[in-house]
């Protein structure tokens, strides 16, 4: 265990994963010579630590930089990507969707593609609409994908080298918001299993998911929360796909209550898939309605205000549980 | 590389390969007659024999091939497995793929034919990355893909061309020239009329062939290889040829000159290359028919074994989306 | 009114759009040249009576062809461009999402969008996941952009003007299962309003929602449901986005019940945020489970069986009604 | 086109233009440096003031421009209000975008900047789109679009000027090549070293110009603007020149040579267009004292208003998604 930066704990996971599989490279816009000095960036040192061999700068061809994986991956190696803005992934949905997600299904199992797309996501940094946009709806649709979205430095590090040497395609989403938050890292190869949500806290009459910057929202809500006599069970969710139903399902059927909170827009986002999946198969467990916090319909916009509105708050978060709740 | 070097007995495997592919797509023809016998779009590339024998011919087994929607011949000249081959085209569970790649993601990895994508333009890109594999690995091999004159227009050409040029990578890009995209000309959705010129934009050197004459693609193909393999970078072929059957099997060609098919027709590649090992004294008319023959037999044990197929069973409809599965 | 195919009906919308506005003018693969010579086919003669300034066969380029589209409306044309099958909407979707969705409220409302994109859908030709994949819901949770699915000639026709002459993007779904299917069709310009569902059949004791092919699946559920004594209520849905949210919640308060059927995987799909607004704003009317009827979590296969279990069934539907009902 | 149709107005037009832009994107500089003043990315043109001017200054009213990050001289060498550019900049209300584009998506469709993406290479379809426009209404209007030699690996720009060539549209492709993508070396993003040299695999004039040389950009500008507006079809200039702030102002620019910077930095565009106007008598020290003057305080009135300008408020934020929204 040390402490560590979110961001340090990608370089570690990365710095790992190149020590031990000589067939992990890395590939992206500046992942080699960055704009940024910061070793909180994943990809910091990597260029001097392993050469221009392993550590690729590319052109600004996310098509591209996605069929490299795709046919690297095909031939053995162990590619790990990176796409700068998560709104730049439409520029390489083709290949992932219709490719990486695909391709081993149609050879009958004869490929493999066990490549990892590190994508970078978040907002609040004024940028707008075109470098912001959360699109986690988008993969999880799409058959033959994994994804996970670590919380913590901990699963940041240890997500990550789980999906380096994942057998599948797997994207790992950087909450680029989270990249300077310090935390105890566990040290050496330690993973976190894909497909397993954390149990962040425990509670009786609500359950609360949410995963990324979102957890911190949900933290933030949980005072209020205790204030007004309501305890809220928190699940960390970590893996999109595979989705760990068991733990949330079996939180609702304790609390018979849940509430979704991410930051994407809320309009057909991953938060519908949950409440969609309780309001089946937890049916009998509900004693009140499920609640969404997401993002309106609407681009994320520039002014800082806006952005503000935009981004869900522990407030919503308060008013969803009491919704919930019935009050 | 000259064509001295083409002993006769490469003559006569280049001959044989392209009656067979002929042979096996003409049965795909009869089938998909038959209402529900051939599952999806029929895709044939009947007229383009030559670039498929000539080029793949010029392989080693440690080269890889991408392939894209007009993929028969690549795999039928890599030797593929007719039966399978014939099974997957339908669907069926002893396919090459177990029938889930049906005839237009037909892949044989054991024979590294790698990938085949039908969205058009993606092959490149996904070659992109093998031939970066192999440059890494530092193995000796090399990674061809075909496309089409239409997918040159495709952005994913562009970038794959763009960075094989920039990391020199050993990538053959092979544009068969066919003188369609679906119903459009080449000067409807392609602002140059020698795609193999845009090469020069990639640092890479751009060849032209005709591709109707299978000693020309495989010497080419022969030189070209040769360059991707000694580590100078990738290199772009454009083989001229021409589509016989119309984009697919329900396409009535009705938007094509008669007069430009006859045209076509009279170059046949396997007609004139026939006549060249007749005349070579090469092969005689005896060889020739026991040649049909034997292409005939093979086709037509394929095309039983792949009707006596079952399709494949409800237990295999959820397997290989992923290697390792959610355990829930 | 006269009978016409679906595939005729749409025809006839782009024919009168053009007719009544010499700023209509198409473009896409084949739209004008094509291989096929149906008269069921939307563009089929447009040619021959528009000429090539107005109907422009493009290479294949489906970013260049919407973007295309993308700044000939922002000058004042209405260009209904074509994706020739719904997966390639991936290579147009930094274009649509990023751009028709995000410029005109980037640009605080001074540029507007006018245009349609015609995208063929459906599975059932064999063609395999390369060529099927339904993709409503990363239309849907795009801000900015609007999207209808018809699933009559009548609606065919109409929506498809609607979306010509509304003044923001809009997304047309074709169903290419459904183009030869006749039906009676309004003579004129006559409009489907987006943001209208259409009760298809009134019932009490469920609430069915689906939208094209799959409503056809549910009709053929209606049958065995009927003998079993099961009163449904059928909506179908026509657009997606704007929603007509109460028309859906109005069912669902009197039958108590929701279940909801698309082509698309199930997982993330469309039905999922009809379930999650039913399970939060008709909780209280909710009598049984919401359940979603839809396609397992694989890509479209190939093999005419494996094509025939991914495409969800009139007995799925009558399982899925029956489990809604407690039964 | 010669260099004497440059009259002497226009010369101190140029130049006047190009320190506005200056002073402007330092005043930037500066308050980006007191934190929470500039939110987003503030990416500045610096050293590149001559491609804008210049390529601007060379268009008529009814041409229109499709910009891209690095925009602010397009806009300002198209004669955008200062305020309400200012203000936009920093997300407020009176922004020229109402608050909604920030710096970096800034467009001013009543002078023709039509639309500005910062999808890296997403302008040129945007362009294409808008000179199919100007083609079908038979309009002498011509599009400008702006991209850098980072963007041109990007598959859209292949694809669009591969469709404008095929059609012939009045669209002028402009690479603002200012030898960095980013940390990136062209050498290490592009395959080949003058990007102008792919215009002819689209069949179009690739020009290259120094890009620090105002008038000869000017110059360049008329004759391919020409060419376009004749209906000949489209061309491509690169533009050479140098990003002198690093890529954004986050940027230390740790990783360049700072002998280039030098060796850039004695190229100035300004500095060395105003030295040619003093020598040749077309502007006096006095007058190169009040125009500098004079920007500055517009600038900094602009600056001003800017900051005295609210943020837009909470009844806006859903406003301006749709033309016509949902009536629920
Ligand atoms: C991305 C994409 N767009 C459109 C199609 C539909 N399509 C299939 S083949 C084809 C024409 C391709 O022409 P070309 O590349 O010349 O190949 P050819 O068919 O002539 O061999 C088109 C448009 C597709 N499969 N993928
Ligand atoms: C599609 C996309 N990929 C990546 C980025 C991030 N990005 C912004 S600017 C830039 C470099 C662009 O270089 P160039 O085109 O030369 O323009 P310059 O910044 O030099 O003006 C990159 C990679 C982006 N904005 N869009
Ligand atoms: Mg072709
Ligand atoms: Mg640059």
């Amino acid at each position: 265990m040390s402490e560590k930066t979110f961001g340090q704990a990608l370089n570690e996971a990365l710095t790992i994963a190149m020590e031990i599989d000589k067939n992990v490279f890395i590939a992206g816009e500046g992942v080699g010579v960055s704009i940024h000095q910061d070793p909180n960036t994943a990809t910091h040192g990597l260029l001097e630590k392993f050469g221009r061999r392993r550590v690729k700068d590319t052109p600004v061809s996310e098509a591209a930089i996605a069929g490299l994986a795709l046919g690297a991956s095909c031939m053995g190696l162990r590619p790990v990507v990176e796409i700068m803005f998560f709104p730049f992934i439409t520029l390489a949905s083709d290949m992932l969707v219709n490719h990486a997600g695909k391709l081993r299904y149609m050879s009958g199992g004869k490929s493999s593609f066990p490549l990892t797309v590190r994508v970078r996501a978040g907002l609040g940094f004024g940028a707008g609409s075109q470098h912001s946009q959360n699109l986690e709806s988008w993969i999880a649709h799409s058959p033959g994908l994994k994804i996970v979205w670590p919380a913590t430095p901990e699963d940041a590090k240890g997500l990550l080298l789980s999906a380096i040497f994942d057998p599948d395609p797997v994207i790992v989403v950087e909450d680029m918001m989270l990249n300077q938050m310090p935390g105890d890292v566990p040290t050496g190869d330690v993973r976190t299993p894909l497909g397993k949500a954390r149990l962040v806290s425990p509670g009786t009459d609500c359950t609360l998911v949410a995963y990324g910057t979102a957890l911190y929202t949900v933290m933030e809500a949980l005072k209020p929360l205790g204030e007004q006599g309501i305890s809220c069970e928190v699940i960390d969710l970590r893996s999109l796909v595979p989705l760990d139903k068991a733990c949330i399902l079996d939180s609702v059927r304790k609390t018979g209550r849940l509430v979704v909170v991410h930051e994407a827009n809320r309009f057909c986002g991953f938060g519908a898939e949950l409440a969609a999946m309780v309001a089946d198969e937890a049916f009998d467990a509900l004693k009140g309605p499920v609640k969404r916090v997401g993002a309106p319909q609407i681009p994320v916009p520039t002014a800082p205000p806006h952005e503000n509105i935009f981004k869900p708050g522990p407030e919503e978060v308060v008013t969803a549980v009491r919704e919930a709740m019935g009050k | 590389m000259t064509e001295n070097q083409i002993i006769p007995d490469l003559r006569i495997r280049l001959y044989k390969s392209m009656v067979l592919t002929r042979k096996f797509e003409e049965k795909i023809m009869d089938l998909s007659q038959e209402p529900g016998r051939m599952p999806g779009m029929q895709i044939l590339a009947n007229g383009q024999e030559a670039v498929a024998t000539g080029m793949v011919s010029a392989l080693e087994p440690e080269d890889v091939i991408i392939s894209n929607h007009r993929s028969h011949g690549h795999l039928l000249a890599r030797g593929a497995d007719l039966n399978s081959l014939m099974a997957e085209i339908m669907a069926k569970e002893t396919g090459v793929n177990g029938g889930k790649a049906g005839t237009l993601h037909l892949s044989v990895p054991d024979l590294n034919v790698l990938m085949t994508s039908t969205v058009v333009g993606a092959g490149p890109p996904l070659a992109l990355g093998a031939a970066f594999a192999q440059q890494y690995k530092k193995t000796t091999g090399i990674t061809v893909v075909f496309f089409g004159d239409g997918a040159a227009a495709e952005g994913s050409v562009h970038e794959a061309m763009n960075l094989a040029g920039v990391w020199k990578l050993p990538l053959l890009f092979v544009c068969e020239n066919n003188c369609w995209a679906g119903a459009q000309r080449p000067e409807e959705h392609c602002a140059t009329p020698h795609i193999f010129q845009r090469a020069k934009g990639y640092d890479m050197p751009g060849r032209s062939v005709d591709g109707n004459d299978v000693e020309a693609v495989y010497n080419l193909g022969v030189e070209l290889v040769e360059y991707c393999r000694s580590g100078k970078g990738p290199a772009l072929m454009e083989a001229l040829t021409y589509r016989m059957r119309g984009h697919g099997e329900q396409d009535r060609q009705h938007y094509v000159d008669p007069k430009e098919l006859e045209s076509w027709a009279a170059k046949c590649p396997i007609l004139g290359y026939r006549q060249k090992l007749l005349d070579g004294g090469v092969l005689n008319q005896a060889q020739i028919q026991a040649i049909d023959q034997d292409a005939e037999a093979r086709v037509a044990a394929a095309a039983a074994f792949g009707d006596e197929s079952p399709y494949p069973g409800p237990e295999t409809v959820l397997t290989d989306v992923f290697v390792q599965p959610p355990s829930a």
